[in-house]
């Protein structure tokens, strides 16, 4: 499968949901260079569920993880797909990044078309604060359930007063 | 004892190593079979991410190498090469080669390691002490390569830290005959016993349907017969010329099933397998600068500079690591930085795998996803009810004053 | 009573406080062939209950700290506590972290400290004699 | 045989056999070690490992029932050293002979193990608990073959009209082999291999030691015990090695060499003694030390299926031949 594939499946699933697609194109190798293409490409909430079915149809499909960035008023989430995982060099890297308000941080979960992917969402739950409508279990995973603070935020005053910032004995030689 | 029985909740946990892993398992149990179990991973979660974001990024290198102790390459590699994508680096062809060979090394101790810890969880220490006995022999050539038994410290953005010199590629060479003159045995003792079988056979089986669904990764993806290998699907490195071919019970002239003896099948092979590629990078390897930037200032200044965000990948031992690092022109730290590590893919398919089990095989079945000695000296008991802390300085006065009671006789 | 038997039957129970599992493979390479601790009469045992000398690594996590201390209460007494490893010691390169409470010695009283990252299986046994002498030494009656 | 006489003999076999249960689990642990390619403890270890855990503080864990907590070590290390005392010691008669019979040895032999289960059940925690399960699922499980073996052998001992058949004084003076004709002692085979395969059962080792599994239930029964406590279990286990394997020597091999090299008096009962203890030594190296190296631990139902059914079969298998032998021979 060819980035080129990927690239088009999403733009006729999605339509004008689908924004700066772009194909990242690397050589890899030392004896036999090999070009790696990466798909990257921005979309709306409202369409990311159409978007994960489209690549499921193009292959087995794998999320390594979701990224996620607070990016002042907003936060950014990035899904990085491994489309056909597990097909000898049929393998494109697909990124799919999304902005989603803070006021109102909730995206559809994966979890029905992709099991697999409820244990990166939960990581988001509690790092970032989104919301997942659908999740079966959203429960915390890392941080204890009565941390309230979700440390990748840029705006919480009380992630400071957590933070270690000097153990004792540098205290004692300063 | 019916009755009794059905109450029972039997947590075990809470420390599981690996980047966010350390894992509480609490089973419900009727007698000796699991019915229910709830995962809590977290208890060693050090927020290396967030320390990460307020670091320059050699010193995110540092962190990278120990987000595991045994996958102590497979971090900083994905790291670097996420960095170098985003930055737009090139790597030196021997710095490549270089990365490889210390990423298979340390794929074939891992392996080992967790043969061994595997064997141990069985209760056939006799085996772990074997396979561990041969396992310092690769610690003692990474030893050798790069100045440690764990953290090697190689890669570094542009390059490897550490040639490797040509007295060293006949220690090395040796290394492999031992370790080929040694795989026939090691096979027939994991696979032709008897009593390993009839702990193994069918135990904690993974579906090929569930274990895609789940998004399994390593060899757990693989016993279940699905050929999943970065390095095979998603050249990187060297690895696309080396034409690496992902390993599944068939290479052994088996069915897969999917349980953990198809688990032990598939890594004993791989060891073979990084034997091979390491034995080939040895002949391949070009001659040449090992590093872009040798000055770490220049090297740091560089990186200052750079704008951009990259992926970096890696096969680990366990499975697909991957790194996503966006860096901002003017800032020394990436804005923004994702780890994953294998055992994070591996987590849920740990919920089909008990299913039905029982208490006998929890540690070799949480073991068969991630070769780590979790159970093996961490099990200990959560008891409910007891909440009262004891705060330091009274702790420390009482445990000197009676330490020091017992030792003068009078306890 | 005394403690001379301590020099020679000493168990170890091992706790990982959020380490990075490299001292932890460590302390396990300390028990297999080549380092062979049983041959000093150490042994690495699965409850706190039966320990003499509890073996901490790594920099202590929020949810590892009570869990940590409770451990330690539940070693009976005489006991050591042998910290192995760089992050334990002084929480090494986890510093400045929401979910770091280390090092160990804020959290339980610590007797000796094993260096390095991780430390060699050679040290990590050494700690644990250094432990020892320094029980022998509270049964002379000197302070430590 | 006068009260203070056999006080006496009680108090030499309890204490030689507690120091020969050490000297023997320490040359276990050594030669485990140097078959696993390391070097081992040195053999004194059991003594220095009794002597710490003395010297240890000794917790009652909160949720335990304290008195059974307390009490159930006892019982097993008492329960242990009365079952040598019931045993023939090389040259010697058991110094109870008088007392009871090699049924009262089959029950005081299951007393550790059901001492242990209640200690286990006492501490109140769930591996405790878990451990305690399996202890008695085991005991049931090997149970029934060792009662075969033992019943077929005094059964046939009774058809020689030599003396009680259910004294263990008598199977020792008695053996078999030579009595029997070859169906018989085809037979004995059988029932020798089947108490062999019991022996790391009843002591719970590698592959039957599921009760403490470390892996899995942390020790299991042993979890919530320290100090004075887990140093008596420590002792009641060394010597409940010792008791079965001089149970497997008195019913199988209770042949001396004194006699044959035609030595007598004191001489020959010391030759006697140290033969037995080579005997006993042979018996604990075949059937723990090597079984405990060369296996992995198997799970509770696949050893409550392999003993119920299989073995049990082969032990019956051994007595039917032992009855067609008699048929035979008369």
């Amino acid at each position: 499968m060819r980035a080129q594939e990927v690239l088009a499946a999403l733009k006729e699933a999605l339509g004008d949901g689908f924004r700066d697609g772009e194909i990242r194109t690397r050589t890899v190798g030392v004896k036999s260079p090999q070009t790696i293409e990466e798909v990257w490409g921005r979309i709306d909430r409202g369409v990311l569920l159409p978007a994960v079915r489209a690549l499921k149809d193009l292959g087995p499909l794998h999320i390594s993880i979701i990224s996620g960035a607070d990016v002042g008023e907003e936060i950014e989430l990035l899904y990085h797909f491994a489309v056909g995982f597990g097909t000898e060099g049929g393998e494109v890297m697909v990124t799919l990044k999304l902005t989603i308000p803070k006021s109102d941080p909730v995206v559809p979960s994966l979890c029905e078309v992709l099991p697999g992917a409820e244990t990166t969402e939960r990581e988001k739950i509690e790092f970032l604060g989104v919301r997942f409508e659908g999740i079966p279990d959203s429960r915390h995973l890392f941080l204890p359930e009565d941390m309230e603070v979700h440390p990748w935020r840029k705006d919480e005053p009380e992630l400071a007063g957590l933070v270690k910032r000097k153990v004792k004995w540098e205290e004692r030689d300063g | 004892m019916g009755e009794l029985a059905k109450a029972f909740e039997i947590p075990i946990g809470p420390v599981h190593p690996a980047l966010k892993e350390p894992i509480r398992f609490t089973f419900r149990v009727e007698g000796e079979r699991i019915v229910g179990v709830d995962i809590k991973p977290g208890f060693a979660h050090r927020g290396i991410e967030f320390m990460g974001l307020h670091r320059n990024l050699v010193q995110v290198l540092y962190l990278a190498e120990r987000i595991c102790g045994i996958c102590s390459i497979s971090h900083p590699v994905a790291l670097v090469q996420a960095v170098e994508n985003a930055a737009g680096i090139e790597v030196p062809p021997r710095a490549q080669y270089i990365r490889v060979i210390v990423a298979e090394l340390e794929r074939i101790h891992s392996h080992l390691l967790w043969a061994g810890v595997a064997a141990h969880e069985l209760g056939f220490d006799t085996l772990l002490h074997l396979t561990w006995k041969v396992r310092e022999r690769v610690l003692d050539i990474l030893e050798e390569l790069t100045g440690n038994r764990v953290n090697y410290a190689i890669p570094i953005y542009g390059g490897v830290r550490r040639d490797i010199t040509p007295e060293q590629y006949p220690r090395v060479q040796e290394m492999i005959r031992y370790y080929r003159g040694l795989f026939e045995e090691l096979c027939d003792r994991f696979l032709n016993d008897a009593s390993v079988e009839a702990r193994t056979r069918d135990v904690g089986v993974l579906e090929p349907d569930e274990a895609e669904a789940l998004c399994a990764v390593g060899p757990t993806a693989r016993a279940s017969g699905l050929r999943k290998d970065v390095r095979q699907d998603w050249p990187y490195l060297v690895y696309g010329d080396l034409g690496i071919k992902a390993i599944t019970p068939e290479d052994y002239g088996t069915e897969p099933r999917g349980d953990v003896y198809d688990r032990i099948v598939v890594r004993l092979l791989e060891v073979a397998q990084s034997i091979d590629i390491i034995e080939r990078c040895l002949e391949e390897m070009p001659e040449g600068e090992i590093t872009f930037i040798p000055k770490i200032p220049a090297l740091l200044a560089q990186l200052k500079k750079a704008e951009g965000e990259g992926i970096g990948r890696h096969e680990a031992p366990r499975g697909e690591v991957i790194h996503y690092v966006r860096l901002e022109a003017g800032k020394e730290e990436p804005v923004v930085w994702k780890v994953k590590a294998p055992t994070y893919s591996n987590l849920m398919s740990w919920y089909p795998m008990f299913e039905d089990q029982e208490i006998a095989d929890i540690p070799i079945v949480a073991a068969s996803i991630d070769p780590c000695m979790c159970c093996m000296d961490r099990v200990h008991l959560v008891r409910g009810g007891r909440e009262e802390l004891v705060w330091k300085e009274e702790l420390l006065k009482l445990s000197r004053e009676k330490t020091r009671k017992m030792a003068l006789g009078n306890g | 009573m005394k403690l001379s038997s301590f020099k020679r039957a000493l168990w170890v129970f091992h706790v990982a406080s959020g380490s990075c599992n490299g001292c932890d493979i460590e302390i396990v390479a300390a028990l297999t062939p080549r380092y062979d601790v049983e041959r000093f009469g150490i042994r690495l045992v699965g409850t706190p209950r039966h320990a003499d000398v509890l073996l901490v690594t790594g920099p202590v996590t929020r949810p590892m700290a009570e869990r940590l201390r409770r451990v330690y209460e539940q070693t009976p007494d005489p006991k050591a506590v042998v910290v192995v490893g760089g992050c334990g010691s002084t929480s090494g390169v986890f510093y400045e972290s929401y979910n770091v409470v280390g090092p160990v010695d804020e959290i339980i009283p610590v007797d000796v400290y094993v260096p390095g990252c991780p430390p060699r299986p050679e040290a990590i046994i050494d700690g644990v004699v250094k432990a020892v002498a320094k029980l022998e030494k509270l049964e002379a009656g000197e302070t430590v | 045989m006068s009260v203070l006489n056999a006080l006496w003999q009680a108090i030499l076999v309890l204490f030689g056999g507690t120091f020969l249960a050490l000297v023997y689990k320490g040359i276990d642990r050594k030669l485990a070690a140097q078959m696993q390619g390391r070097i081992g403890p040195p053999i004194r270890q059991p003594f220095l490992d009794v002597g710490k855990l003395l010297v240890k503080e000794t917790v009652v864990p909160r949720t335990a029932v304290r008195w059974a907590f307390n009490l159930m070590p006892f019982l097993a290390l008492i329960a242990a050293g009365t079952v040598l005392l019931y045993l023939p010691i090389g040259p010697f008669r058991p110094v109870l002979s008088g007392y009871g019979d090699v049924i009262v040895v089959l029950y005081l032999l299951a007393v550790p193990a059901v001492a242990m289960a209640l200690g286990g059940f006492a501490s109140g925690s769930p591996f405790g608990v878990v451990g305690a399960q399996r202890e008695l699922v085991m005991l049931m499980s090997y149970e029934f073959p060792l009662a075969v073996v033992v019943v077929a052998l005094a059964w046939r001992v009774a058809g020689l009209g030599v003396g009680p058949a259910f004294s263990l004084a008598t199977l020792a003076a008695n053996p078999l082999w030579a009595q029997v004709g070859p169906l018989g002692v085809l037979g004995l085979v059988l029932l020798f291999l089947v108490l062999l395969v019991v022996t790391p059962a009843e002591l719970s080792k590698i592959p039957f030691d599921i009760p403490e599994a470390e892996t899995e239930i942390a020790g299991g029964l042993m979890v919530e015990y320290s100090g004075v406590n887990l140093a008596l279990f420590y002792l009641a286990d060394a010597l409940k090695t010792v008791a079965m394997a001089a149970l497997v020597v008195a019913l199988f091999i209770p042949y001396g060499i004194a006699a044959p090299l035609g030595i007598s008096g004191v001489g020959g009962q010391i030759l006697d003694l140290a033969f037995f203890l080579v005997k006993v030594f042979c018996v604990m190296f075949a059937a723990v030390t090597t079984v405990r190296v060369a296996f992995a631990r198997l799970k509770v139902d696949q050893i409550a299926r392999g003993f119920w059914i299989p073995l049990t079969a082969v032990a019956a298998a051994g007595l039917l031949l032992l009855v067609l032998d008699k048929a035979v021979v008369g």
